[in-house]
């Protein structure tokens, strides 16, 4: 229990984070694990509400799972008693998450030079300001903002959304994170400019071994930064689907899983007017305050089969190399033990 | 909703107390009132004590009063404040304050010390309404009015009078309401004659007969004029400002954007669009603002010697008469926390969404 | 470029100048909003007047009986009061007790609500559950009658004592806008990010969440001075507090001995009335350019 | 005026300027299109190219520091163009809605909170008059059936009891309410859910071929815009820089902008395909560049370019206009896309 894989540079078992208190309780997170290997990308993917961003928070540390642990380096994070083990220091500078708005993850008070020199400065990463200027600088250049005379002693809030994005990227490698956390870092960026800002973030993964937990709703993004990766489809608190990227894009198998790649439009019209769709039986998304019964998804599923879908939980199992699915069907269909 | 109405229906004897005694605090309504009830307690319960502990205990500075006036012995003199006080001096102080809270629920808060034999019941029940009176009508004029400027500005915001109106609700807003009296009095009444100040003290006229009959109304609106003026023009900037800032708020709202898209009148959405959103944050204001304006008055009042209840606090402070200022003081405290609770219940009448939130 | 040139610029190096060059600063952003330049001149003008103007001029407390209400006159610049004395000297004189007054609960007021407003957002749980319900029921005790009947009990003629009483009697609100602030800004992702970057405590707050509550931390201040100033010449007016050489005092005088009523007298009465509510508004006033002045958002480089 | 039957709405050369601090916005600068019965218009862009300012200014909905500097908006109905900027107050108010109807970007904040669904609907009826409340209610009741919900349930809801994508139902079958012959949408899907936004779609789109009004369709998604529209504007900095079919602008986009975002946008079927972005960034529309606006980010610039905007110019087809002076090198750099289309082409041949 108290080793991790040693697989794994971050794991995540069996978490479970539940909000607010007695009757307005809820589960956000229902029992969530997965490993990411070091220099891989694994991304999660699912709809607003489904507990990605939870899950995201509690790999980064900022959330104390309510029960499950997460394994760092083969090591808990968390001591059995829920306090900070003992190598957390080690963890909480390991990793760093990038975060969705770039208007709110920049403090408005700090020119772009203090907020990078910070924590260069506060963990004695270099000795002097002057080190820590060309640190800054160095840094500035790796997220591509050059010249970096013309950012330095900027503002925040005098930069554009994608530049603000750039910064959020280098305050987090000051620390030289192994992992980084990527929470819809793109969404919010122009279309024009998100590409480049992904191709910089792969660079990273290429040149310093970044690894990434890749966290986003738009399944286009998922497919081009972590094709190389593996992709958890999480269906409100539960992942349904973990696979290699490829596999999960063209040959889905968890019915949520297909009906979310049907229901994408494609920035191509032949393609996208002759894509097949999956019809849902409803379009109610359940809420989190009662959620049905068996497989969350079986008051939606196509293939829903009464008297199993509708009492059995499916469980996350194994259904060929390293691929996992959360479906009755699936599974059997796959040959899996159950 | 409905599952668990019918499970405790069906099985009531076995709920456990705790179930009832978590299910009874958990419903907004009751939570409201007592925590209202508990602010009452909370305050008169602090007022008794600083009364009793205080450096110059009242019922000691009663005391030697009494000896130095007409030359009591101790004794007899603390005998006669203990029962002016109503109050066994030689019980413990716990006792004190029992008895003290049994009288207040029973509806006795004491007698006068000024004029004995008069209950300071009966004090606040001649000397409240006609606060109430002055202060609810200033309100309600100053509310209306500051509504519908504020609307005004924010609806001319390009408008060259804009920034002077504004201006003056500024300036009007930060200024003492006792400053604004006293300027309107020395103005208005004095240096430039205007109006007859001195008849116009007193909440009427010695002499009128209170009834529904034109010459008593027209009296106590005369009399009544100069605070109301006051507390108009000293509380208009505020809901002026607020409802300005309020009504550039909502009509900045996607939703009046699609009401003008949606071929709408302007009357139309000015009112249920605009209008009633806006409205919302003051409503709350306003209702709370009754209870502080309550408080505000004793100022007020002096200036222009209107018997209300301010008034009658204030000689009751100068004259350090302690049952009646405690009274008073509780009486005052009642308001505020009574026109609290009732504007966190008007709220989710005017919202819908908290209706829903805030209802069991 | 060498990394030399790049170095933050500290440019002057000694501190008088780097002082100079603040107060420069300062000025120019305070000028950018023309009403709350307005406010800071008079308020200016007004410590000016309590601090350095009472040396210029000489405190009068002898009354000259030729001379009640007398008009003004190049001598007497606002006239003479009831019993013939300066009221110029009186209104110089007369404010420094309201301003230190003012000053003081808006430091100890602030300062109650900043740290307790802080800790109940930091702390949350039942310490921040507890002293929300107190703040809660604090904010529904009608201030000004509480003072009042207090002020009868206590004698309240010393100033520190009356500016603890204020701010102890006011911290509910402030302590509630605070709390707010914090939690809202607690919540704000860089916040987050400088937890992930183990920046420690004392810099969070420090660094990162209070330069953000500045603005609002000087609106506190001057929110707490003016209602210290209401209050303070509220109490003077209806007699409670034995205070001597102050507007509130003046007034009271005025009122007291009927000289409200004639009048020859509208020198004596308007003189303090319109130093209270120019005071008042040079504070309000002023707290829109101190709120602009620490708003981050406005910063340029 | 034979060919105006179809084509309800025409705008020509609109400029909207709007007063902010630092200066002038020029928002809308020289836009002409029409829109045409039964056909869906998609408007790519952006954010800040204009292109909401421009969906807004068609029904005179600007805010209040903007203004409409110069061009014409002609509304079409029984052969009779109405100038839509002479209109006064009141035939402003029953060209709205009525005529043409536009549904906001986020129907989370379209309806008044304080009011049910129902006495919204009502009080847009009532605004233009010739319903009872009977025939409302029945009406409503149809619409809101059409549009996939539970009319009891809806009806007499208040907004915030409804989830996101149900009120932009709402609110399109809202828009259905008058009949109108224009149909604007201003990003209709972008705040919702994938499998949400999907309905949404689906239902805009049984809409078009159902009712055939014309529909303005606003987009910063490249793949909604391909799956609804019929013809693509792509805007930028205020002007149209390429229109045309939508095969046409995604599978041989003449605008280097154009080509920029569809290589920018990354498809989810299929294999991996490296990405490019544009440099740079848009431009600042309170001091824009001269010459071309898109110069500065332009892999094809030129000197022509640095001095002299581009017009729009036909370019292929009738149908297809482009403003840029290196078409045919843009061209050039297409012929993946081209092969591309040459294979469902091929498909659908077979």
């Amino acid at each position: 229990m108290n080793a991790g894989s040693g697989e794994y540079l971050i794991e995540a078992r069996n978490l479970v984070r539940m909000f607010g208190a007695r009757r307005e309780r809820v589960t956000a997170v229902d029992d969530v694990s997965f490993g990411i290997r070091q220099g891989e990308v694994v991304c999660l993917v699912g709809e607003s509400g489904c507990g990605k961003t939870t899950t995201g928070k509690m790999i980064t540390g900022l959330l104390k799972p309510t029960s499950g642990q997460v394994f760092y380096a083969g090591k808990s994070v968390w001591t059995p008693r829920g306090d900070k083990g003992e190598d957390f220091k080690t963890y909480r500078l390991g990793v760093q998450i990038i975060h969705q708005d770039p208007y709110a993850s920049l403090n408005p008070s700090h020119t772009i030079y203090k907020i990078l020199s910070t924590p260069l400065l506060h963990h004695k990463f270099v000795a002097n300001t002057y080190e820590a200027l060309d640190r800054v600088i160095e840094l500035l250049n790796i997220v591509g903002l050059s010249p970096v005379e013309d950012f330095l002693y900027k503002y925040p809030h005098q930069l554009s959304g994608g530049q603000r994005q750039r910064v959020s990227v280098a305050r987090a490698l000051t620390v030289n994170p192994r992992v980084i956390v990527a929470d819809e870092a793109v969404s919010m960026v122009d279309v024009s400019i998100r590409v480049g800002l992904l191709n910089m973030m792969a660079d990273l993964k290429r040149n310093l071994g970044v690894t990434y937990l890749f966290i986003t709703h738009d399944l286009a993004v998922a497919k081009f930064f972590a094709w190389e990766g593996r992709i958890a489809v999480m269906y409100v608190g539960s992942i349904v689907e973990f696979a290699s990227t490829p596999q999960l894009i063209n040959d889905p198998l968890h019915p949520y899983s297909k009906a979310l790649l049907a229901a994408v439009p494609e920035a191509d019209p032949e393609l996208t007017r002759s894509k097949k769709r999956v019809e849902l039986r409803s379009q109610d998304i359940p809420s989190l305050l009662a959620l049905p019964s068996g497989c969350r998804f079986h008051p939606r599923c196509p293939y829903f089969e009464p008297g199993l879908c509708d009492v059995k939980r499916p469980e996350l199992l194994p259904v060929g190399e390293n691929r996992y699915v959360a479906c009755h069907i699936a599974a059997r269909e796959a040959g899996a033990p159950t | 909703m409905s599952s668990i109405a019918m499970s405790t229906q069906a099985v009531p004897q076995r709920k456990p107390l705790r179930y009832w005694i978590k299910r009874i605090t958990s419903n907004y309504v009751v939570r409201m009132i007592s925590r209202a009830i508990f602010t009452i307690w909370f305050v008169t319960s602090l007022i008794f004590f600083l009364v009793r502990l205080m450096p110059s205990n009242p019922i000691e500075v009663y005391i030697n009063e009494l000896m130095v006036q007409y030359s009591l012995p101790y004794a007899e003199a603390r005998d006669q404040a203990a029962s002016l006080f109503a109050i066994d001096l030689d019980a413990p102080l716990s006792k004190q304050y029992l008895d003290y809270m049994v009288q207040l629920l029973h509806g006795n808060l004491g007698e006068s010390l000024r004029s004995p034999g008069t209950s300071v019941w009966e004090i606040i029940v001649a000397f409240l309404p006609w606060t109430l009176f002055s202060v609810g009508l200033g309100l309600l004029i100053s509310f209306t009015l500051g509504v519908f400027i504020g609307m005004l500005l924010a609806y001319k915001r390009q408008a060259l009078w804009e920034p002077v109106v504004s201006g003056t609700a500024s300036v009007l807003s930060s200024i003492p309401n006792y400053i604004i009296g006293i300027v309107l009095l020395v103005f208005l009444g004095v240096y430039w004659g205007i109006i007859p100040i001195h008849q116009m003290r007193g909440s009427r006229s010695p002499g009128i007969q209170p009834g529904f009959t034109w010459v008593f109304i027209k009296d106590i609106f005369f009399h009544a004029a100069m605070p109301v003026l006051t507390y108009v023009l000293s509380t208009i900037g505020s809901w002026i400002l607020s409802m300005k800032s309020s009504t550039i708020g909502t009509l900045g709202e996607d939703y009046v954007a699609v009401a003008r898209a949606r071929g709408l009148s302007e009357g139309r959405i000015t009112t249920a669009y605009v209008g009633r959103n806006a409205m919302l944050p003051l409503i709350t204001q306003l209702l709370i603002s009754i209870g502080f304006v309550v408080g505000g008055s004793i100022l007020i009042e002096n200036i222009f010697v209107y018997q209300g209840i301010g008034y009658r606090l204030s000689s009751a402070l100068t004259t350090r008469d302690y049952p009646l200022m405690q009274g008073i003081f509780l009486i005052i405290t009642i308001s505020v926390v009574l026109s609290n609770l009732v504007a966190d219940f008007i709220y989710g009448w005017f919202d819908p969404r908290v209706r829903i939130a805030g209802g069991d | 470029m060498t990394t030399q040139a790049l170095m933050p610029k500290t440019g002057i190096r000694y501190w008088p100048g780097r002082v100079l060059r603040g107060i420069g600063r300062f000025l120019k952003l305070m000028s950018r909003n023309k009403t709350g330049f307005a406010g800071f001149l008079i308020f200016i003008f007004f410590v000016l007047m309590t601090t350095v103007g009472t040396l210029f001029v000489p405190e009068v407390t002898k009354a000259d009986i030729n001379a009640i209400y007398a008009p003004p006159t190049w001598e007497h610049p606002l006239g003479n009061d009831s019993q013939g004395k300066d009221i110029l000297s009186q209104i110089v004189h007369g404010g420094r007790d309201i301003l230190q007054m003012a000053l003081l609960t808006g430091i100890i007021s602030t300062f109650i609500g900043v740290s307790l407003g802080s800790l109940s957002a930091l702390i949350g749980g039942g310490f921040d559950a507890f002293l929300s319900m107190l703040a809660d029921i604090w904010l529904t005790i009608p201030r000004f009658p509480l003072l009042a009947v207090l002020a009868t009990l206590v004698k309240l003629d010393n100033m520190i004592y009356l500016a603890l009483l204020l701010s102890v009697l006011s911290w509910a609100g402030l302590y509630r806008s605070i709390r707010a602030q914090v939690f809202s800004i607690k919540e704000r992702d860089y916040i987050e990010a400088a937890t992930a970057l183990d920046l420690g405590m004392w810099h969070i707050i420090f660094s990162e969440v209070l330069p953000n509550m500045l603005s609002y931390i000087a609106i506190s201040f001057t929110f707490g001075m003016t209602s210290a100033i209401y209050a303070q010449v509220g109490l003077v007016f209806l007699g409670l507090v034995p205070l001597t050489r102050n507007w509130g005092v003046m007034i009271n005088l005025a009122w007291t001995q009927g000289a409200i009523f004639f009048k020859d007298s509208i020198y004596f009465i308007m003189a303090p009335v319109t130093a209270i509510a120019l005071f008042q508004l040079s504070i309000v006033w002023m707290s829109r350019s101190l709120e602009e002045i620490f708003n981050p958002r406005l910063r340029t480089g | 005026m034979e060919k105006q039957s179809s084509v309800p709405l025409t705008v020509e050369d609109l400029w909207v300027e709007y007063q902010i601090e630092r200066g002038v916005v020029k928002a809308v600068r020289g836009v002409s299109l029409s829109l045409v019965k039964g056909e869906s218009l998609a408007l790519i862009g952006e954010s800040g190219c204009g292109k909401t300012t421009l969906g807004v200014a068609l029904i005179r909905l600007l805010v209040q520091a903007a203004r409409i500097t110069r061009g014409e908006i002609t509304y079409w109905r029984d052969n009779k163009g109405i100038d839509v900027l002479s209109l006064k107050e009141r035939e402003l108010r029953r060209f709205r809605w009525r005529e043409c109807a536009m549904v906001f970007q986020s129907a989370l904040n379209a309806f008044n909170p304080v009011l049910r669904i129902w006495d919204q609907i009502l009080d847009t009826s009532k605004a233009h008059g010739g319903m009872s409340t009977s025939q409302v209610r029945e009406r409503a009741m149809q619409l809101l059936e059409y549009v996939q919900l539970d009319p009891k349930r809806v009806i007499d809801a208040y907004p915030h009891e409804l989830s996101g994508g149900m009120r932009q139902r709402v609110l399109l079958a809202m828009s259905l309410l008058l009949d109108p012959q224009v149909l604007i949408l201003d990003e209709p899907t972008t705040a919702l859910d994938i499998l949400t936004q999907r309905t949404i779609i689906d239902l805009l789109r049984r809409l078009k071929e159902e009712i055939g009004f014309a529909m303005l369709f606003i987009s910063h998604d490249l793949a909604t815009a391909a799956e609804l529209a019929d013809r693509v504007a792509t805007m930028y900095a205020g002007s149209i820089v390429e229109l045309g079919p939508v095969d046409d602008i995604f599978y041989r986009p003449a605008h280097p902008y154009t080509l920029g975002l569809i290589r920018a946008v990354p498809t989810v079927t299929g294999e991996f395909e490296a990405l490019v972005s544009i440099p740079g960034a848009p431009p600042d529309l309170v001091d824009p560049p001269p010459g071309c606006k898109f110069h500065p980010r332009c892999p094809y610039v030129t000197e022509q370019c640095r001095v002299e905007e581009p017009q729009l110019k036909t370019h292929y087809s009738e149908t297809h206009s482009v403003a840029c002076f290196n078409v045919q090198r843009v061209q050039q750099d297409t012929l993946d896309l081209q092969e591309r289309y040459a294979k469902y082409a091929g498909g659908k041949a077979s």
